[in-house]
C-alpha cells in the first residue's frame, strides 16, 4: 500500500474521522453486508459522487483499508472479501503503474470500468426493487373479489346399453321361465293357521270322540298333495289346541285312527 | 364518472332537523366533510366487491369516512347494476354482489357421464321390446318380480319407451311400447327385427349362464329394485355388467 | 337465451375463402347468432366478477356462447368501469376486476399479511424481473454474492418466479422468469411495464456484460441441474423483445 495515498487521505482530518466511524460501523455490521460488491457500494457512498464518476482507485483504497482494519480487529472475513481485496490490490497496481506491454489481458482501466458498471448495475437493481415494492400491491392497496364463485360442475349422467345387453337380459328372463324354481304352491296348501281356525270353530260341538279326519277341510280329501297338507296341519292344530287345554286326543293303537273331543270343563278342575 | 351521482344536498335530506346545525358546522371544517355521494358509491362498490362476506349497512358506514351514508349510496349502486351481469343482492340485512340469475349457466361446466343401464332396466326394456304393447302387470309377470316406478320412469325419460294405448281389459291398464329412439339406438328398423328365442338359443345366449334362482325355496316375489334394498343376491354383482 | 345448440361448424369447415362473403350473410341470419354485444358484455362482467383470478380471453370465449367475442366485449366493459370503485385490469392476456387503488384505505379488513421478504429476496426478485430469463450464476454476478437456495425457494413457493427454459450456453443452465402472479400482485400488465425498465435498458444496465477475465468471480459452483430437471423447453419468449 502506498504511503502517499495514506497521506492524502489523512490530510483531511474530518473526513478521516468520519471514515473511521464509517469503517467501524461497517465492521460491526459486517454480517449485514451481502458480499464484497455490497460493501464496495456502501463505501462508494462516501465519495458523494455519481456512481458513473466514481474513483475506482479511491474505492479500492477504501476497501483495502477496511480489510486492514478488520484484520487489526481480528475479525474473520469471508473468503470472497479477501479474494476481492487481492483483486483490488492488483487493480490498484495496474491503475498506478504504467502498462506493461508484455502483459496480456484487460487493462486496468477496462477492469475498473467493469467494476464501476457492476456497482452501478447493483445500485440500479436496488433502486428498481424499491420502486417495485412501493407499487400498489394486490392484497394491500387493491383487492381481488372477496367472494369468488367457483365453477360448478354439473354432472349429467346418461345411460346406455347395447343390443347384446338387451338380448342377454331377455334371454335371462326366458331362461328363468323354463327353469322355474321350486316355489310353494299356495293352492294345494292348508296352512296351520287355517287348520287352527277351522278346528276352533268346530270343536265346541264335539262333545264325543270323533275321528280327526272329519275336521279335514272340504276338497282336501281326494288330491294326495292337498290331503297330505291338510292332514299335517289339522294334526298340528289338534296338538296345539290340546296344549291349550281345549281338546283331548286319543289313539287306541299304533296307526289306529286319531280321535279328538272337546275337553270338558269339570275334567280340568 | 359521476353523471348519476347526486350532489351532497341530497344527503342533507336524510338529516333530522335537529342535526342541521351541527352538520352545518362540521361542513364548515372541510376535514370532516363526507365525500360526495358518487364517491361514497364507489367506496360501497369496492368494499362489497372485496369483502369475503355480505356487508351490513352499519359495517359499511363504519368503514367509510365519517358522515358517509352507505344506505343512500347503496340505492344508487343498486340502480347502477340493474340489468348488468352482476347485481346487488340483500342477504338478511347485508349486501353482496351476485351473478345475475339469468347468467348462472356461465358458472357451470357440464360433464357428461355415460353409465350402463341397470340389469332391472335392461330386462324391463327387453320385455317391452319383445312383448309390446305390454302392461306393467305383464312385465312383472314375465320378469317374476315387481317393476319399480323408477325403472319405468328412467326408460321413459331416456325416451326409449313410451306409453302405448290402454288395454281393453278390466282396469284398462296402460301399455308400454318402444320408441323410434330405441330402434335408432340399437340399430333396428323395427322391433320385429329383434332376434327370437330360437336365435338367442342358437347364439348361445340362453345357455351361457346357469339357470338363475336354481336354489329351491328362494323367495322369488321380492321387489327387485335396481337401486333399492331387497335385491336378490345374485342380482347385485352385475348391475352394470358389460 | 344461450341454447345455441350444435353450431354450423360443418358448413364453416367446408367453406373456402372465396365464400367468406356469403358466410358473413349467412351468419347474419343464422339461428345460432352470437348474443348481442351488450349481452356479451354482461357475460364477461359476470364471469370476471365471479373470479378472483385473471381470466384469459380464450377462457372467456370458451365459456360464452358460440360466436361471442370476449375481446370486443372487454373494450366496452373496461370503459364502463372507468373511474368506478372497481376496475378492469389486464394481467398478461388475462383480465380481472380489482378494487380501485385509491380506495385501499377502506380495505384494512381485507388486507392479507404477506410474508416479509428479505432484502436478498427482494433484490433477487427484481433481478429476475428485469433480466429474465436469467440464470442463477447471472443473479450472483449481479449481486456479487451467492444466492441462497432458500431465497429462490421462497420466491418459487410464492409463485412469483418459475423456471424458464435452459440457456443455450455450456452446462445449459436453467433460467428463472417471473410469473403472472407476480404481475398480478404488482398490478403490471406485462413485464414490459416494470418501472424504470426503459431507462435501465437505455443506460445499458440490462446488458449482459461478461466480466473481463481475471475478475474475481464467485466460486463457480455446479449448476443447479437438479432444479431444472423436467422443465419443458416450452417457449419462455423473450419478454423484452417487442
Amino acid at each position: 500500500m502506498s504511503d502517499n495515498l495514506f497521506h492524502e487521505i489523512e490530510q483531511d482530518e474530518r473526513s478521516r474521522v468520519a471514515e473511521r466511524v464509517a469503517a467501524e460501523a461497517l465492521i460491526v455490521d459486517v454480517d449485514g453486508y451481502e458480499g464484497p460488491l455490497d460493501l464496495l457500494l456502501t463505501l462508494s457512498r462516501t465519495q458523494k459522487v455519481d456512481l458513473r464518476k466514481i474513483s475506482i482507485l479511491q474505492l479500492a483504497e477504501q476497501y483495502l483499508k477496511f480489510v486492514e482494519k478488520a484484520r487489526e480487529l481480528r475479525i474473520e472475513l469471508a473468503a470472497d472479501y479477501l479474494v476481492m481485496a487481492a483483486w483490488l490490490a492488483f487493480l490498484k497496481s495496474r491503475l498506478l503503474l504504467p502498462p506493461d506491454p508484455s502483459e496480456d489481458g484487460p487493462s486496468g482501466e477496462e477492469l475498473a470500468a467493469h467494476l464501476a458498471f457492476q456497482l452501478e448495475r447493483l445500485q440500479a437493481m436496488r433502486d428498481v426493487a424499491a420502486r417495485l415494492m412501493a407499487r400498489s400491491r394486490l392484497g394491500r392497496d387493491f383487492f381481488a373479489r372477496g367472494i369468488p364463485e367457483t365453477m360448478e360442475r354439473v354432472r349429467k349422467v346418461t345411460y346406455t346399453a347395447t343390443l347384446l345387453d338387451l338380448m342377454q337380459g331377455y334371454a335371462r328372463i326366458r331362461t328363468k321361465d323354463e327353469f322355474r324354481p321350486y316355489a310353494l304352491d299356495r293352492e294345494s296348501i292348508f296352512s296351520l293357521e287355517e287348520a287352527l281356525e277351522r278346528m276352533r270353530s268346530l270343536i265346541g260341538f264335539a262333545g264325543d270322540w270323533m275321528d280327526i279326519s272329519s275336521y279335514m277341510p272340504k276338497g282336501f280329501g281326494t288330491d294326495p298333495a292337498k290331503r297330505r297338507s291338510a292332514t299335517a296341519s289339522t294334526f298340528a292344530a289338534a296338538l296345539e289346541l290340546a296344549k291349550e287345554g281345549k281338546l283331548e286326543i286319543k289313539q287306541s293303537e299304533v296307526f289306529a285312527p286319531i280321535q279328538v273331543r272337546r275337553r270338558k270343563e269339570e275334567d280340568g278342575r | 364518472m359521476s353523471e348519476t351521482g347526486p350532489q351532497d344536498d341530497q344527503s342533507e335530506a336524510t338529516l333530522s332537523p335537529e342535526d342541521a346545525g351541527t352538520e352545518e358546522e362540521a361542513r364548515g371544517e372541510s376535514l370532516f366533510e363526507a365525500p360526495p355521494i358518487a364517491e361514497q358509491e364507489r367506496m360501497v362498490e369496492a368494499i362489497l366487491f372485496a369483502s369475503a362476506e355480505p356487508v351490513t349497512v352499519n359495517e359499511l358506514n363504519a368503514r367509510m369516512p365519517h358522515g358517509s351514508d352507505a344506505a343512500e349510496a347503496l340505492v344508487y349502486l343498486k340502480k347502477r347494476y340493474e340489468g348488468r351481469g352482476v347485481a346487488l343482492a340483500k342477504v338478511g340485512d347485508a349486501w353482496v354482489f351476485r351473478t345475475a340469475p339469468d347468467l348462472g349457466f356461465l358458472m357451470q361446466r357440464e360433464t357428461v357421464e355415460t353409465r350402463k343401464l341397470s340389469r332391472a332396466a335392461i330386462e324391463t326394456l327387453a320385455i317391452i321390446a319383445y312383448h309390446q304393447p305390454v302392461t306393467r302387470a305383464e312385465i312383472e309377470e314375465i320378469r317374476g318380480v315387481s317393476v319399480s316406478r323408477g325403472t319405468i320412469d328412467q326408460l321413459l325419460e331416456m325416451e326409449w319407451i313410451r306409453f302405448g294405448r290402454r288395454k281393453m281389459t278390466p282396469g284398462r291398464p296402460i301399455t308400454f311400447v318402444v320408441t323410434q329412439d330405441f330402434l335408432a339406438h340399437f340399430g333396428l328398423e323395427s322391433a320385429r327385427d329383434l332376434p327370437g328365442l330360437k336365435e338367442l338359443r342358437a347364439a348361445g345366449l340362453l345357455d351361457n349362464r346357469p339357470p338363475p334362482s336354481s336354489m329351491p325355496g328362494l323367495p322369488d316375489g321380492e321387489d327387485d329394485e335396481d337401486d333399492g334394498a331387497g335385491i336378490a343376491a345374485e342380482d347385485q354383482g352385475d348391475m352394470f355388467e358389460a
